[in-house]
């Protein structure tokens, strides 16, 4: 997945970058096509380099030695609702039909069943970045038809369009999982099945998902991580596997 | 004159924090400062209002020990680990009778909130939480028509807590302080609030602060208490001082989970202390998290 | 890649500054760039908008020149000493055929203008104006009612220039700036602007930029060109490189008060030269102007 | 007038400091009976302590050993906005009866016949100050019964009081001029007659006020300069006579 999302980002783009996967694959990227990526964590770092992996978003190694730290109300409206960011990263507990996803509760929000974390600034982010790029595991509770909360919008709620409610970024142009991609369709607003990952089948995609899932034309067939990729991440960025160890239960990193 | 504001946390914490406050102790990830949390808790605090961008461990602390009535946040979970247990079982499920209280804004909404409050204007702008079920979720979530444009954008309501803890690197006697790293929103927090108490990890000559008033986030004439508390901000970090103890933040985890744990946790190592200093001679695994050395270049401020 | 950004004045100018440019060059009294002004004088620039808090005697040799249709402003004066004649006279008894337009703000609307350009709003609220005639002179403040408390607001609208210019004590070639002293709202104007150009005293290795990252005020993203210009803001000044010029800002009261002789100013100082080290040749009285050294105190980064 | 000034503010407060006569006076008040007293520039710097006179508000010599520098979007949302200053001082080219001040036209505005450099700060500090406190030499061109044009508000605008019209602070509670002292009635919202400088009759005050000057029932009689104001004003804060000389045409310093 971390191989998967690196490759969504174009050298010289302007990153949003959220702890755990984003960091990793934004990481990789600069470690690999992509040396002038300029990230943005929301406490405030702008151009980190890391000597050790964050463990946190507001962790010291980002400060140290970055090229800018600001207070959070520069981060918010003088990089983000600026329009300065190009691609923001998310992740969520469920992701739905149209891309809307939920990270504050399961069940009703006056009586949840799981009280999920909220907002933080993924609502943001899914309002200004001009793209977003969604990483999620791939299974039928994260994928329900409808999300139970919208925190952060997708490309349709209550039926209006993203333009139609004024919103400036293209919205979840891409859903990254450990299966598949699916992609925002420009006509429906659907996330669409764009691509497989080798071994997957399209049953097995939809079995994860909990909508009918249209898909493009021709799938892609998504690329296993290259030897370049994976020394990267195993000896450079995460050398302890502090953070592949927990993702690797069988999946493709 | 100025040093009758230098206080230990004790009286600064009885003379400026009162029941059915609001109470915001800020620092995003960097200079959280648990002392205080500790304290408040200590002094048996109630009805207590607790508001900050992510409540953290100090407010999951605060909630299990009874202090707080409402929580106002925009991300409460354990950063990088997981979950605020007691505030989960202040919330889920919720009965009448656990009855926590919420209000809830993303991070931009509460940045904006304090925003407001510092400038004391009664509402911020921004354009954002159209798509999202936050303003249903949150009446105080309005919206507000420009001028010039016709075009609707969201409002939050301005938040003056009657006290801000910060806590920061260093200050003079008086309250002038400095802060270096992440600053979150901790100048806007302070510039709202009612009362404002400083926590430093080094009271310093005032002419280090005139060395380089560029670096200076909190004048004193906001300030009503000076607490100076060396690793103040333990399990969270202060830069150039010590490194976050990452290895709490994971066993949060566990002992947030219980109960009858976190009861323990609070009886060892908050009610069963009488201060900070207490608390750190049971924490020998500080000194390791003691930061290495990375100066700044210098400026020149001559003319 | 990035050091493509760094270029001489001439090609800044010739690029990024363009005939019927909304055009700011920022900084109040300190690190005002007379460098850049004069280039576009040179240039020949024509039918600007030009827009700053306190136009001071740069907008007003390029008012003189011919450049500007349109001045937007909070102050117009000679700080300390009197009037900008070039102004006035553009503007007293205004005559049809005179017509420098203008848009009159006070300083606290300038600065609001600018942070909602920043912020890509398009108003910013402030709490001001009622009982002045500010509002009837100019139009363009409205108000705007509060959602919660029904309070009538005035509101500026958004300032987003077409280009901003801002001297700096220091830069990297990339662009990310670095300013101490006096830093008004220049990080605001940038923001706000669709293109940046900044002037610095010094261009520094990346790593003294990333050795005090707080420090940073403008980072490489927004910058379109980095020119190294030394001395490039006198004869106003820069913290830690040269005092103010105060005997030329006296002097402009005369200079300015005489069409002839301000032309024959623009003449030697301007039109005369072809670029600032020439100027600067011409300044021989610059060099008692040398900082003295007031060095900071450092602060640690290190974890 | 700068002793004068001097008096009017108290230890530990927080002043908005313009340049010239505001600056003397401040600086005179902090080497005599406010050693505490806080000065903000507009320019940013707080706790200014100045090793010369500063030439303009925004001297480097303001910015070298103050207390803290910060923008300007700071300085009047933060401090000025907020309610944190407590007096500002301001001077103007015409003072009226209401104590309104104008500092942009003589003249109508589209086509003035002297153009003044406008508001600056000084609009909202005379909404925003607690109290403020207007410095002025008096003559009839000076205090007409209304001014050209109202930069700054004083008590009553189009009839309606400060409270009326929402204004926070108390407005200019003094005019400190070069022969006698005004106050705001707390009434009447007029600038009446409350001291005169010694040797100084109610008839040539009257002659340098364009409107009907309404007197408090017992006058004061302004103190003159005492040998400690003399001394610190003419030794330590002005030893090369750069300001004080420009105003001693033959007035009361």
């Amino acid at each position: 997945m971390a191989a998967v999302a690196a490759r969504e980002l174009r050298d010289g783009e302007v990153v949003f970058v959220g702890i755990g996967l984003p960091n990793l694959a934004c990481n990789l990227a600069r470690g690999t096509h992509a040396p002038r990526l300029a990230l943005i964590y929301e406490s405030g770092a702008v151009g980190a380099v890391p000597e050790r992996l964050p463990v946190s978003i507001g962790d010291p190694a980002l400060v140290t030695g970055s090229l800018m730290v600001c207070g959070m109300a520069d981060v918010f409206q003088l990089f983000l609702q600026n329009g300065r960011i190009e691609v923001g990263f998310l992740g969520g507990a469920q992701v739905d039909r149209y891309g809307n996803i939920n990270t504050t509760v399961i069940g009703p929000y006056d009586r949840p069943t799981v009280r999920l974390p909220g907002s933080g600034g993924a609502a943001e982010i899914a309002v200004h970045a001009r793209r977003t790029l969604i990483v999620a595991q791939l299974n039928p509770r994260a994928f329900p038809e409808r999300v139970n909360f919208v925190t952060s919008p997708g490309h349709r709620y209550a039926g209006r369009t993203r333009r139609e409610l004024g919103m400036p970024g293209a919205g979840p142009v891409k859903v990254i999982t450990d299966k598949a991609v699916l992609e925002g369709d420009e006509v429906s607003g659907e996330m669409v099945l764009a691509g497989l990952y080798p071994g997957v089948t399209v049953d097995e995609v939809q079995a994860g998902v909990g909508w009918p899932l249209a898909r493009r034309e021709r799938l892609e067939a998504v690329a296993p991580p290259t030897a370049t990729e994976l020394r990267v991440l195993r000896n450079v960025l995460d050398p302890k596997g502090l953070f592949l160890k927990k993702q690797s239960d069988g999946k493709t990193e | 004159m100025a040093s009758d504001k230098v206080m230990a946390m004790r009286d600064a914490v009885a003379r400026f924090v009162h029941d059915g406050d609001t109470v915001v102790i800020e620092g995003f990830t960097h200079l959280i400062c648990f002392a205080a949390g500790h304290e408040i808790i200590r002094q048996g605090r109630r009805d207590l209002t607790l508001a900050r961008l992510t409540p953290d461990l100090i407010y999951d602390q605060m909630i299990a020990a009874g202090c707080a009535r409402k929580l106002v946040f925009s991300w409460a979970g354990n950063p990088g680990v997981g979950s605020l247990h007691a505030f989960r079982r202040a919330i889920e499920g919720r009965r009448a009778e656990a009855a926590l209280e919420i209000e809830e804004y993303s991070h931009f909404g509460m940045v904006a909130r304090f925003a407001a409050g510092a400038a004391r204007l009664p509402f911020w702008p921004l354009r954002n939480y159209m798509g999202t079920d936050l303003p249903r979720a949150n009446p105080r979530i309005k919206t507000v028509t420009c001028p010039y444009t016709g075009e609707a954008l969201a409002t939050v309501p301005a938040l003056n807590p009657s006290v801000t803890i910060v806590h920061a690197q260093r200050a003079d006697a008086a309250g002038n302080t400095q802060m270096w790293g992440l600053v979150g929103v901790q100048k806007e927090a302070a510039f709202a609030s009612q009362r404002v108490i400083v926590v430093v990890e080094e009271l310093v000559p005032e002419e280090v602060i005139r060395s380089d008033p560029n670096r200076t986030v909190i004048p004193s004439m906001i300030v009503s208490a000076v607490v100076v508390e060396p690793w103040g901000a333990h399990p969270s970090y202060a830069q150039g001082y010590y490194d976050r103890d990452n290895d709490f933040y994971v066993a949060w985890e566990n002992v947030s989970r219980d109960p009858d744990h976190l009861k323990r946790y609070l009886d060892d190592f908050v009610y069963g202390v009488p201060d900070r200093a207490a608390y750190l001679a049971k924490q020998p695994q500080v000194t390791r998290l003691k930061a290495k050395e990375r100066w700044c270049a210098g400026v020149n401020y001559g003319y």
